[in-house]
């Protein structure tokens, strides 16, 4: 009863064309996901020399790629990675992120100072080298990418949260929990986060999405995912090879891409533009 | 003025705090120019010779401080694997970005700006609907994605361009220009989508303001507002975004320069990372961080002749 | 009769039911008369005020009813035609100075803005000479650097005087203005209330003044109309109406003036 | 038909390149094997190689040995003009080759010529070597190319004596080359050779079918694929090297001899190659291809066919009957090596085996891996340079600088010794083959194949020849007159 | 006066320091002014916009810096009602968690103990209690205050400090909310700072008037007084401006 009357307030807050369309897409990938866990049609490194760029059929509905492999399921197993990834990446930009900017944007003063100048620096360095230099320390696997690409996803997040944080300290409210005694820490996480979450969850979304491209573009440059563990970047960047004799290849990985973005973006919209 | 001192002193401490971290990035990622040079066949010897001769032997902190010092004269050193000037071989490949970043940011600035407008003034209509869709559709899109797409379409089905046959701008300028546009496109496209979305949410707003009431009861009809006065308003929070877009298309040229085999300052950036030459590495990253830089400040002085309310700059 | 506005209903459609915020409003104004409306928050003097002015958002409503101004009706006249009217005829001061204004177009652009669109035969040298001639005529110290300033380097008063400054440059035959003083300081207030009596002298302006400080009503309109849940309760000559109120909610608003005796 | 140079004078064509010429033009001191290859084209030494691999006279017209293998006469050829129009005199093979001895300066620029003792101008036309010791393979270093005397900074004035002369570099971009018209020996036919870099493989076949590139050498068969009826043919030979899964012998499972056969037995060559050669690859068994016929041994193929319970059998004996695990290290820019890892992958599964996949940089693998040797098991192809089966075998030697794959056995270490000291090339032959066999029988690696190599050029050029080394003959080609 | 002081500031200075065109210029917005506030009396400060009224209390809380001066006082809990009631109610929050969290940081009530004390409060600032699931986005401005107004008095201060509490109200709500600050004020006898630029709003509800200009005070006394013979030339005008006063000069 009381979970129902929890969805019916929910979707009474939330509504639109972005944000259902968001849900579904969202919801779908995430349930995509969710399976590739447990069980994918085909085991996504079995390979099959048969079947070797074999084009979409019953069987095989995305078609097999260069080993006889089945490309949905590689597909279903490259969202689960990438989102994943995504998602963890995003988790440590964002917690990093609001713990840096929210001291910097409450406190202000020397420590501000110095710590934006050391994000400026950071912002300016090439995210494609950071990586680099994380996976080097720590050895390619798919998690250490994920803490590469998180570490190069906090300044931004740390601009945002920080300036988004000077904003509301400079409100009276901020002044009037003070006034009644809140703690320091109470008033950063209690009273003011929920206020800077509309902007922050955007934020989110788009670094979702960062993400998710920066992961393909690391792919591309050979630090991604290792093989022969499907992400949707890597397989896109190895399609490359066959746009010509299997042009599927490059395009199911591209459209999933797309479509996730896609989803998680107008997900955002929506919930930006219902809050 | 001294304002701008002070900012040029934080660009200046800036760059110094990257090129340490590019130093520092080299003196922790495996691998060694001298091996990369010598290969396989590398003996011992020969290695702890080329070694020296690079003057790799010295500690890490000595090679950083006499790079920094010879820069301030200007001087960025050699390449480790070309054995030319650092500033030579940039030199070359610098019109390439540029005229890529330039092309890129040209095409978004005037495709963004009437698309933003229009949608804008059709806002929640069909028209902005269809159009909002595709521009979350294109958002979505990786550039070099949409560069291999568009080398597929236009290269090689439609024939338009030539994939690959890049020309020198020192052989063929207008052959040169003719070659960039499909790549800028490519940059271009994601970085449209994403000014179209900006703006428009910032021109509805702006039309929200009173100001936008006063310009109607001055008799303006709705085109006239848009552009005599909506407009100006709604670009200033573009302003950084296009300066933020600068630095990430010239980051993201690297991958796109890939996909349409241009020579440009990415194809330098990623040989030298992987010979590690870092003195090459480091001049170009220095330069990127150079134009971040540049760029915010250049944002900083458009802001303040764009938008007048901007004299008050007590933030850092 | 400049002004006459006849049954006039305004109701917004946006949410599932229909609102009407303004019912069946009927009033005159002569030429060079002030007549204020007064009434608490959102009782749909504003939407009056819009309706007259051609400026209510023309999605999400519909008005019924006419509004005549010299004879023409200005809800049935093509858009074109009220686009000459407003700004030429119809001028219109806001509430806020603060956001009435563009902040990044010079005042002075602003101020000549209806010349600029009404008057295109107006050599750019005869604008600006009018245009500092009104700035003048709004009483500031130094209209030629006004002229060249931005909104945001004049404090709120200077401010609303530009926008007085600007709605009469084209010498409209109707001022509306809605709530012209209210973001601004006693102080300077008073001296604002002063200069539109001013120019209602000067140039025989009719004035629509909304207020919902009755005591600033009291100072300046010759006719006064209180409304209340988009009707009119009750309208009259001025000292009539504070003197000898007829209906309840009439007496009640002026009950709620804080009283000084000295 | 020698001048058809003359016939087509404003010929021009363009040739991929997959890596730029970036460890400079020095022919003293290039290593990498992309950028010997094309200076093949501008340099030449006393001696060249044929496309058979043999060598046969080049600056110098004839040469004499002693005896007892220490003295070697040269007799130049007459005439042979630098690409600068000066002539070859005694005094600069002299000066040559004592710069690659490292006469001078103490250190050799070729290591192996360490071993020369002097080299002498016995008269204008010959010039005669002395070594401090006997050599087989002192030959096949006399390929080294021959530089004018005078030249002070061979890096930047690139004067050769080769069919092609250097005429430009542009960093990442292009190298232009243009036939040498005082050339001694059969002139180049076509006139002008832009070298086009193309570092990004998946625009290889865009380039080639969208015209801007005429060639492109070493090209995958799925890039074979692609250009199917367009207008390239596709010439087929092999890669000339020796692609293997190299253990570490040192990493604790592969330190047991059963483990390593174990893999050996599970992995099945031929699936591999279908895979990723399109079933073109050559099988190897051990440390040689094909290429030398002389030492080649076919039946080594068969120690190990693959054979599943054999592996599992073995890896029980190891006492590793329920598997283990170990990563594959793998350069991620050759992408038939990646490949191979992948299929690896999926045939250790079938023994119980987990094998994970480590992609890393080159040069990471060069340092971490080759140089290092801090891996487990690598996917490489191991090439001969010089061509000499020396160069193939010396690396398993035990306290060899490049056993990169910690092989140690005294058997071997024995019968390689003996091999490199004799002068009989019948022993010589013996001893090698022996060592081979040795290779194969402990399972210093799991051998798998020499990769094919496929060639793709333009139907308007026709003459493309392949050589058992690193050389791409521009020469040879000419523009099919119609 | 015979009653206890509650406040005593001697000499409060306050300078904020403005950037412009890169510029740094000091503002001395408050100088040497002296300010005494008696236990349960209500002290009207009244002066233009800009002459420092939200300066002055924000100072006697301690929110911002004294460039020099003493301020002693002897409450513990003094409270502010903020002169924007659009920004000094959590917006993220509903009422009944605003209202509710002073009493989670200062006592140890329980949940269903502490929604009485917010239903109580609702009812005695005249809101219901359908208000407590609103957030503040969902009250008219008058709402709002009464909330601010509520949430002060939740922790039963000694002291409110009232920024313009009525000014962004309109005629009808201004009286409402003034009659129950009064009343409030009557029954639990707290001291109040009311600060206010309309003059005729304070004249019936204030015990006595300061009226502060450029950051001085310029006048202090009881309204009626005040209001009949005014000293200082500023107040003279301010009470013209709004129509007190005849204006002598016309
Ligand atoms: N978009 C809308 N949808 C529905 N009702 C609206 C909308 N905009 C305004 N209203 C309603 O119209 C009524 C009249 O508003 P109007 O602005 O005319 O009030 P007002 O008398 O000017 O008040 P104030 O003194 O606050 O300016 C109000 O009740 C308001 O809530
Ligand atoms: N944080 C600050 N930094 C710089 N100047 C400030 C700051 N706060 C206030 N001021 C300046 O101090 C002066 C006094 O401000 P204050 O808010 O105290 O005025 P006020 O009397 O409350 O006016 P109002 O009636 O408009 O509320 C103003 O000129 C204001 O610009
Ligand atoms: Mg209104
Ligand atoms: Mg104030």
């Amino acid at each position: 009863m009381k979970i129902k009357s929890f969805v019916k307030r929910f979707f009474k807050k939330y509504h639109g064309f972005n944000f259902v369309c968001g849900l579904v897409i969202c919801g779908i990938i995430f349930l995509a996901a969710f399976i590739a866990v447990f069980h994918t049609p085909y085991g996504s490194t079995e390979m099959n020399a048969s079947l070797k760029f074999a084009s979409p059929s019953f069987a095989h509905i995305f078609g097999c790629d260069n080993y006889g492999r089945d490309i949905f399921s590689r597909v279903l197993e490259g969202i689960r990675n990438t989102f994943f990834i995504a998602l963890t990446t995003v988790f440590i930009g964002t917690f990093a992120g609001i713990v840096i900017g929210a001291g910097c944007g409450y406190y202000g003063g020397r420590l501000d100072h110095v710590l934006m100048r050391v994000n400026d620096a950071l912002f300016a360095f090439p995210s494609v080298l950071l990586a680099l230099v994380i996976i080097s320390l720590l050895g390619p696997s798919s998690f250490n990418v994920t803490i590469a690409l998180g570490i190069a996803f906090i300044p931004s997040f740390a601009r945002i949260v920080r300036s988004e944080y000077k904003k509301q300290a400079a409100l009276d409210y901020v002044q009037s929990a003070k006034l009644m005694g809140a703690g320091d820490l109470r008033i950063i996480f209690v009273h003011i986060l929920p206020n800077i979450l509309p902007v922050l969850m955007s934020s989110v979304m788009i670094g979702f999405n960062n993400a998710v491209l920066a992961e393909a573009g690391l792919s591309y440059l050979g630090i991604g995912v290792q093989p022969p563990n499907a992400s949707l970047g890597r397989m896109l960047s190895e399609a490359q090879s066959y746009i010509f004799t299997a042009p599927w290849y490059a395009l199911f990985p591209g459209l999933m891409i797309i479509i996730m973005v896609l989803g998680f973006s107008l997900l955002s919209e929506g919930i930006s533009e219902n809050s | 003025m001294k304002y701008y001192i002070k900012k040029i002193l934080y660009l200046l401490a800036t760059l110094i705090g990257v090129s340490f971290l590019v130093y520092a990035a080299f003196e922790i990622i495996p691998g060694d120019p001298a091996l990369s040079k010598l290969g396989t066949d590398a003996t011992p010897e020969a290695l702890a010779a080329l070694r020296h001769e690079m003057g790799l032997d010295r500690p890490f902190i000595v090679r950083y401080l006499s790079w920094l010092v010879e820069c301030f004269k200007g001087n960025f050193g050699i390449s480790l694997s070309y054995n030319r000037p650092v500033i030579a071989m940039i030199g070359d490949k610098l019109p390439i970005t540029i005229t890529l970043t330039v092309l890129s940011m040209v095409f978004t600035i005037l495709i963004s700006v009437p698309t933003a407008v229009l949608m804008a003034k059709y806002a929640k209509r069909t028209l902005d609907r269809t159009f909002y869709v595709a521009d979350q559709v294109f958002m979505a899109v990786p550039s070099f994605f949409l560069g291999i797409l568009l080398t597929y379409v236009f290269g090689m089905v439609l024939h338009w361009f030539k994939p690959g046959g890049y020309i020198s701008y020192s052989k063929d300028f207008p052959g040169f220009i003719a070659y960039l546009i499909m790549p800028s496109v490519a940059i271009a496209v994601p970085k449209c989508a994403m000014s179209v979305k900006l703006l428009r949410a910032s021109i509805l707003e702006e039309a929200d303001k009173e100001y936008v009431r006063t310009a109607y009861s001055r008799g303006n009809s709705t085109m006239q507002v848009m552009y005599r006065h909506v407009l100006k308003n709604a670009m200033i929070p573009l302003v950084t975004f296009w300066g933020m877009a600068v630095a990430d298309m010239i980051a993201g040229s690297i991958v796109v320069e890939q996909v349409f085999g241009i020579p440009g300052l990415g194809r330098i950036l990623l040989t030298s990372i992987s010979n590690r030459d870092y003195p090459v590495v480091e001049a170009v990253i220095v330069l990127i961080a150079f134009v971040v830089c540049v760029m915010s400040l250049i944002v900083d002085i458009l802001y303040k002749r764009i938008d007048p309310r901007m004299k008050r700059t007590d933030e850092d | 009769m400049l002004l006459e506005v006849k049954d006039l209903t305004i109701e917004f459609h946006d949410h599932d039911s229909p609102e009407k915020v303004v019912k069946d409003v009927d009033f005159s104004l002569d030429k060079g008369e002030i007549l204020g409306i007064v009434g608490e928050s959102g009782s749909g003097k504003s939407m009056t005020a819009m309706a007259i002015a051609g400026l209510l958002p023309r999605k999400k409503l519909k008005t019924f009813g006419s509004i005549f101004f010299e004879r023409k009706d200005l809800l049935k006249i093509p858009r074109s035609e009220l686009r000459g009217l407003q700004g030429d005829e119809i001028s219109v001061i806001f509430q806020e100075p603060m956001t009435a204004l563009n902040p990044t177009m010079k005042i002075g652009k602003q101020v000549e803005e209806s010349l600029f669109i009404h008057h295109k035969d107006m050599s750019d040298g005869d604008r600006k000479k009018v245009a500092l001639k009104w700035l003048e005529n709004v009483e500031m110290d130094d209209p030629a650097r006004v002229y060249d300033a931005y909104p945001h380097e004049l404090s709120g008063g200077m401010r609303q005087r530009v926008m007085i400054a600007a709605a009469m440059v084209s010498e409209p035959k109707l001022l509306i203005a809605d709530e012209p003083t209210t973001a601004l300081d006693v102080t300077v207030q008073a001296e604002i209330i002063k200069l539109l009596l001013k120019i209602n002298e000067l140039s025989k302006v009719a004035v629509l003044f909304i207020s919902h400080d009755l005591s600033l009503i009291r100072q300046i309109s010759h006719n006064v109309m209180v409304m209340q849940n988009g009707v009119i309760v009750e309208k009259g000559d001025t000292d009539m109406i504070f003197e000898s109120p007829k209906e309840e909610y009439t007496k009640r608003l002026i009950a709620a003036i804080p009283e000084v005796r000295l | 038909t020698g001048d058809k140079a003359a016939e087509t004078p404003a010929s021009h064509i363009t040739i991929g390149i997959p890596q730029d010429l970036d460890d400079g033009l020095d022919p003293h001191k290039v290593n990498a094997a992309g950028t010997r290859e094309i200076l093949f084209n501008v340099y030449e030494g006393l001696l060249k190689y044929n496309e058979n691999g043999e060598l046969i006279p080049a600056l110098a017209e004839k040469y004499e040995a002693d005896a007892d293998g220490l003295t070697y006469t040269f007799s130049l050829r007459q005439g042979v003009k630098f690409h600068d129009g000066s002539t070859v005199t005694a005094d600069d093979v002299v000066y040559s080759l004592n710069r690659l001895a490292g006469k001078e300066t103490g250190e050799p620029l070729e290591g192996a010529l360490a071993n020369i003792a002097s080299v002498e101008k016995t008269d204008d036309k010959t010039v005669t070597v002395k070594l401090t010791e006997p050599d087989a393979d002192f030959l096949s270093y006399m390929t080294d190319a021959i530089i004018p005397a005078s030249n002070a900074d061979p890096e930047t004035s690139v004067i050769g004596t080769g069919p092609y002369k250097f005429v430009s570099h542009t960093p990442q971009e292009s190298v232009e080359l243009e036939s040498f018209d005082d050339y001694w020996g059969e002139k180049a036919h076509i006139k002008n050779i832009t070298l086009k870099i193309i570092s990004n493989a998946d625009s290889i076949v865009m380039e080639l079918k969208g015209g801007s590139a005429d060639m492109f050498c070493r090209i995958t068969d799925t890039q074979v694929k692609e250009l199917e009826g367009s207008d390239f043919n596709i010439e087929k030979g092999t890669m000339n090297l020796v692609q293997a899964l190299y253990l570490n012998n040192k990493y604790e499972p592969f330190s047991d001899p059963k483990v390593r056969q174990a893999i050996c037995y599970a992995i099945d060559p031929q699936e591999i190659m279908d895979y990723v050669s399109g079933g073109d690859g050559t099988e190897i068994g051990s440390a040689m291809f094909p290429a030398f016929g002389k030492y080649y041994d076919e039946s080594l193929n068969d120690t190990y066919n693959t054979d599943i319970e054999k592996a599992k059998s073995l890896l029980k004996e190891a006492g590793y009957e329920n598997g283990f695990e170990f990563s594959i290290t793998v350069p991620s820019n050759y992408q038939p090596h990646v490949a191979t890892a992948e299929v690896i992958v999926e045939e250790m599964k079938k023994i119980g085996v987990t094998a994970k996949i480590n992609l890393v940089e080159w040069d990471t693998w060069l340092s971490e891996t080759y140089s290092e040797r801090n891996y487990e098991a690598t996917v490489i192809g191991v090439d001969a340079s010089p061509l000499t089966a020396r160069a193939l075998l010396d690396r398993y030697k035990s306290d060899a600088h490049n056993n990169f794959v910690n092989f140690s056995s005294p058997e071997y270490d024995a019968a390689l010794t003996a091999a490199l000291s004799t002068t009989d090339d019948a022993a010589q032959t013996a001893s090698y083959k022996q060592c081979l066999e040795i290779l194969s029988k402990e399972a210093a690696s799991a051998y798998i194949q020499d990769l094919p190599c496929y060639v793709a050029i333009n139907k308007k050029i026709t003459g493309y020849k392949f050589y058992p080394l690193y050389a791409q003959d521009f020469a040879s080609l000419s523009l099919v007159t119609e | 006066m015979e009653k206890e002081k509650l406040i005593e500031g001697k000499g409060i200075t306050v300078r904020f320091t403005n950037y412009t065109d890169g510029k740094r210029s000091i503002k001395t917005v408050l100088e040497d002014l002296d300010i005494d506030i008696y236990k349960g009396e209500i002290l009207g400060l009244a002066g233009e916009s800009g002459s420092g009224k939200s300066t002055l209390a924000k100072a006697l809380l301690g929110i911002v810096p004294l460039a020099s001066g003493t301020i002693e006082t002897k409450t513990k809990s003094p409270q502010m009602i903020f002169q924007d009631p659009y920004s000094s109610l959590n917006p993220a929050k509903k009422i009944s968690w605003i209202m509710e969290e002073p009493l989670k940081l200062k006592t140890s009530l329980s949940r269903t103990e502490r929604r009485d004390r917010v239903s109580s409060m609702l009812k005695e600032v005249g809101l219901s209690d359908e208000f407590m699931i609103r957030k503040p986005s969902e009250l008219s401005g008058g709402q709002r205050q009464r909330i601010c107004i509520g949430t002060a008095l939740m922790q039963e201060p000694e002291f409110i400090i009232a920024d313009e509490p009525v000014s962004a109200l309109d005629v009808t709500v201004q009286a409402q909310v003034l009659d129950l600050m009064g009343r409030l004020q009557d029954e639990k006898g707290f001291t109040v700072l009311f600060i206010s630029h309309d003059l005729r709003t304070m004249y019936n509800f204030c015990d006595r008037i300061m009226i502060l200009k450029d950051g001085k005070i310029a006048e202090t006394g009881i309204p009626s007084e005040l209001y009949r013979n005014p000293k200082h030339p500023y107040t003279k005008k301010l009470l013209e401006s709004a129509g007190i006063r005849k204006n002598e000069t016309v």
